[in-house]
């Protein structure tokens, strides 16, 4: 049996393997040397590895990103730290413009292989910038690969893979997994990017979700299968690229399906999960496919967090709502 | 700059204001430290989800609301919570957003405080906007924006300098250099000379302060008010002084720093100087330090009440404030929590 | 008859219209003042107005946005000018941090009537990062006001609106529409923010536009009459708010809808437009949503924009697609 | 610092290089005075869409090429064509970008020669990062990082320099202060007594250099390299030089400039001056003078014969290069194109 980690312990061994195998891996950002980060997740990398492989930056998120590309143009594989989802907003143009675009700006001649790590997304009663779900930002970036694992295994597995990539990948990290200990087999075989993942099979319904929605919607599919209803649930990983194949396989076996996101709904990931699912099988879908993401709003105050995420009765209500009857 | 040593003694470089200025200015700093006190107390209770202290910056807190008038406007961190309660706001108000129950407790309006800001050094562009705007209309307002060692780095805190100079906008930047930007030391965040060096780079002054040392600050922060108001614009002050606890209660300051840096720190006491040369000057007796304890001990008294009363926050105001109007999906978005809040009612 | 003017004399008088009406209206951003703009949208306010109605400031959009959120804060209406798509990316934090959540942060006691008006989208043949559409990270971001006029009389009167407004517009002005001249009646009805209109009635297929789009989109209904199909034509104009009413009453009566839109398509305004119309006409569709967008790749060279851009014939391709016959 | 007068008169604040040094350097400022004049013949004929000229400021763009080793990186902006022509990088390719064929016409990593940057100071930061990691490898390359004086007030400006100073990397920020950003005229972008005082907010040597005297450029640029080559890390270099022509061809100049100010920037003209010195040291004849332009012409016909050229672009170019492994959505999105364009040839 493997050991049990929590995801920051998983993700730390990444590093840290990645670290091993290959000198061009840097680590930087806020707080991720001496301190190892304010999750732990960069814990001793400086003590173990040295200040010119895991080191504090000044305080500038454009400037950790910014340097990172350079680096990257350099010969290096940089794996950069935004200390929260909110906090990499500062570096925005030069992940939209130039993270996203270098590439392809200079045909493929100057590739970027970074890695831009962000706790991610809410549940943990943070203050105000401190829970935002950011990835519709980046997944709508042409150029980005952006990556949410949702086990401990994943973290490991997907930040390896994503510090091989020959392009820039960000990396989200569902802070409110962080501390749950898994297995995690180390040495189990490298996931590939761009593959989803069925984490649960379903005859009925088919629940699709990604990084911290992946848990509430296995509690739901277990809550309806009480309930005797048999939903499935995909666990995408890989927001870009997307894996149409797994999704619309299961979506078009079962007929229903219900996407689970955090952000909000408005032109968002859920929202091109909908669409996408429903130009592949529409003739296949017996509802139109629901989604339950957070409220239109910005991340609300801790008091009133559990209103605005989507949880497992929220589930459940939607597919209850997926039209099992005719209408009376 | 520097009016009055660690030892309390006066350094003679400017005279010292009157003894019962001091003396106010003393009790002020008493109240914020029973402040700082309080609201780490509050969160070892579970009161307060987290407090980014203060203690051993007093007299920064204290000075930078003291030097200004009504009309002024303050915009504080994170950090400043005192000095918002020294401006006069309601420190139950201001604590509300560490209990998780709203992102904002006060009414910025009321006296003229915009809220904390958390993304490093944004607020001192909302600073130079106001100030500049209150100068378009012909007011003679001036606005107070404080950052930290850390937000220095950051490009907001550049544009808002350069913004600030090129309009002579009459606002006043205050750094308080605590040396830490949560673990990261001074020495990784800038190699210049000083932080107040960054002003020649825009053309404003700098000046370099003891930030433990309250008439210092006072004196330097009420010059800098004044030159905003007169119209010869915005102002770099750095205050030299030390955070005292870890960066909040999350944080563990063993990490980066050794426990002598903290107690050389706790000798440059902005409180202990100042009531050394009170006592020393004859003005401050143990009576008056009883009365002094008292008041804070009420303030404190008054914080724990509030706080024990747990508001309920109505779902509804997850939609409320977003738009003057709601926008019909919110309005629809409420409808379907409400329904949702119902179900598990009944 | 009105005048004819272009929709870059169509925002040059709603600005000096709204400047005239109120002092508190000033505008600025990089040369708007003596030279009028790069694109002379702000063509003699400054000599009209005076140095403190309508000024430069140095070049840095964050400060800009950041120092119109201070002086809406105090008082004014400031209007301000990204001087392209991409340009505004700097600013994207004040945009998202502040901009949008001002007035929640604070339970609505201070609100930011400002307005940013951002030179939008391609076709201009502009080098890189001149032809970006935005669009989708604003509208996903609660808190702020998306509009994007697609004639020159609601560029007038939207702009009005917008800066009465007393939330935070995010203001796209298609530049490639910026030139050409049509009657605007200046002193027509201000149209509400937050309604669609119906430019082209149609009973067999409902494309639905905005801004850029909307020509293309009409442009091709005229080619379907030829060929014998009666196409209707939505612009949006306002994306946030949504106006599900009058989108879904169209695609309910003609029950096959097609979206157009330049951005690319991944989690996109179109995305979220084909969603929300599945779920709420899902038993009128005779065919699911078809998305005719921007590909998922940085907005290309001048010499590939052609390929790049939904035009006509793409547009009829995927009403052609709606699965007009059985298949066979 | 100056070492030639305008009227082409030693200043002897430091000697001149060799004869022969400075007469090369002659050569390529009138190649690259050549190429801006060809460029812009080139838009009006319709060739190119736009071209930002570097009229007037050749002294900076021939000496920040010049001073530069093969294994140093150049990182330039949209009007320092000139400066990658003298890097080396052909022409017709680096014009590439700008008849709308491609976003980068050359293959930066041939000659180090970063992509021309259009978002304003962001290549100042990848110019750290390449810095910064050429020192951790240890080696010893050495980074020239360009820029406007419009970029100064770009907040990614602030966090290049201060990153770069933190790090002691070997860069040299060198910023072309031709008194404009498009309309906006020096005032309004700063009003520090130069742009190179900024340099005292960040702990790095900060040096002003007449940006006409090709000799003094060249010395100061080159010192700067020496210095970040040795470990000492950067330094900000500002030329005070002026754009001759209009902001691109788009721009109307005369909007925020008048005729007078440009006619006496053209009596400081960076050519006349060293062709003057040179004339006067007897180095220059009618027959090299003539050799010269003779060159100069060689290269402006190539230019001419390589634009005349039409290169078709393969729409599978907008897909190609995205990723280095297409995603499915691409290759879908990139076979639907392919349909397309088949039933339109069809
Ligand atoms: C843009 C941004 N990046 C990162 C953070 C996370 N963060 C919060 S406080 C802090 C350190 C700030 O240091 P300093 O400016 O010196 O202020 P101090 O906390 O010492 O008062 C950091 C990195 C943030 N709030 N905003
Ligand atoms: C981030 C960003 N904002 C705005 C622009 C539009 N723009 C292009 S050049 C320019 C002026 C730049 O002035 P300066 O830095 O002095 O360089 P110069 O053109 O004079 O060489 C502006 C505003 C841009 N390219 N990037
Ligand atoms: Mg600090
Ligand atoms: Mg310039």
């Amino acid at each position: 049996m493997a050991p049990k980690m929590s995801m920051a312990a998983a993700i730390n061994a990444a590093l840290r393997d990645a670290m091993a195998a290959d000198d061009a891996v840097v680590v930087f950002g806020e707080d991720v040397g001496p301190l190892g980060g304010v999750f732990r997740v960069t814990d001793g990398l400086t003590r173990d590895f040295g200040e010119g492989r895991c080191f504090d930056t000044p305080l500038a998120e454009a400037g950790i990103v910014g340097m990172a590309v350079g680096m990257a143009m350099n010969g290096m594989r940089p794996v950069v730290e935004m200390q929260f989802d909110a906090f990499a907003f500062p570096a925005f143009e030069q992940i939209t413009s130039h993270v996203a675009k270098t590439a392809n700006r200079t045909r493929g001649r100057v590739r970027l292989p970074l890695v831009i790590r962000i706790p991610y997304a809410g549940g943990i009663g943070g203050v105000e910038h401190h829970c935002d779900s950011s990835e519709a930002y980046y997944a709508h970036t042409p150029g980005l690969t952006v990556l949410a694992p949702a086990t401990n295994a994943d973290a490991y597995g997907l930040l390896r893979a994503a510090i091989e990539y020959p392009d820039p990948v960000v990396f989200l990290e569902p802070k409110k997994l962080y501390f749950a200990k898994e297995e995690v087999d180390v040495a189990a075989e490298v996931p590939p990017i761009g593959r989803a993942v069925v984490r649960r099979a379903g005859r009925d319904a088919t629940l699709i979700a990604y990084g911290p929605s992946v848990p509430p919607a296995l509690a739901a599919a277990e809550q309806a299968a009480v309930e005797g209803r048999d939903v499935g649930v995909v666990d995408l990983r890989s927001i870009v690229p997307f894996d149409d194949e797994t999704v619309c396989a299961e979506v078009r076996s079962t007929g229903r399906a219900v996407v689970v996101a955090e952000a909000p709904g408005f032109a968002s990931v859920a929202s091109e999960i909908a669409a996408r699912v429903t130009e592949r099988c529409f003739h296949h879908l017996e509802a139109p496919v629901h989604r339950v993401t957070g409220f239109d709003v910005p991340y609300p105050a801790p008091k009133l967090e559990r209103h605005f995420l989507p949880g497992v009765d929220r589930i459940l209500d939607a597919v209850d709502e997926l039209q099992w009857q005719d209408a009376a | 700059m520097r009016l009055l040593g660690h030892d309390g003694e006066p350094t003679g470089s400017a005279p010292l204001p009157a003894p019962d200025v001091l003396l106010d200015g003393y009790r002020r700093l008493v109240a914020a430290r029973r402040l700082n006190e309080q609201a780490q107390a509050l969160v070892r209770q579970g009161r307060l989800a987290v407090y980014p202290s203060s203690r051993g910056q007093e007299a920064c807190q204290v000075a930078c609301a003291a030097v200004l008038e009504e009309r002024d406007w303050l915009f504080p961190t994170y950090r400043d919570t005192a000095a918002i309660v020294a401006r006069g706001v309601d420190p139950v108000e201001v604590l509300t957003m560490l209990r998780g129950d709203w992102h904002c407790g006060y009414d910025p309006r009321e006296r003229r405080t915009a809220p904390q800001a958390t993304p490093l050094a944004t607020q001192l562009l909302h600073a130079v906007g106001v100030g500049h705007a209150a100068r378009l209309r012909g007011e003679d307002t001036v606005v107070m924006a404080l950052c930290g060692d850390g937000a220095t780095s950051e490009g907001d805190f550049h544009e808002a300098c350069n913004f600030a100079a090129v309009f002579a906008a009459p606002v006043v930047f205050f750094v308080q250099n605590n040396k830490y930007a949560i673990s990261v030391p001074l020495a990784r965040q800038s190699v210049a000379p000083s932080l107040a060096a960054k002003a020649d780079g825009y053309g404003m002054p700098g000046v370099l302060v003891d930030g433990n040392d309250l008439p210092a600050v006072t004196r330097v922060l009420a010059e800098a008010v004044a030159r905003a108001r007169s119209g010869d614009g915005p102002t770099l002050v750095e205050a030299d002084t030390y955070r005292m606890d870890a960066h909040t209660n999350a944080d563990d300051a063993t990490r980066y720093r050794t426990e002598d840096e903290v107690t050389g720190w706790g000798e440059r006491d902005p409180l202990t100087r100042v009531r050394t040369y009170l006592t020393g000057a004859g003005v401050l007796d143990e009576t008056g330090e009883r009365e002094i304890t008292a008041a804070s001990e009420d303030m404190a008294a008054q914080v724990r009440r509030g706080l024990a009363v747990e508001a309920p926050v109505d779902p509804d105001e997850l939609f409320a404030h977003v738009y003057a109007t709601p926008t019909p999906q919110l309005t629809s978005q409420r409808a379907s929590l409400r329904a949702e809040l119902e179900d598990e009612d009944s």
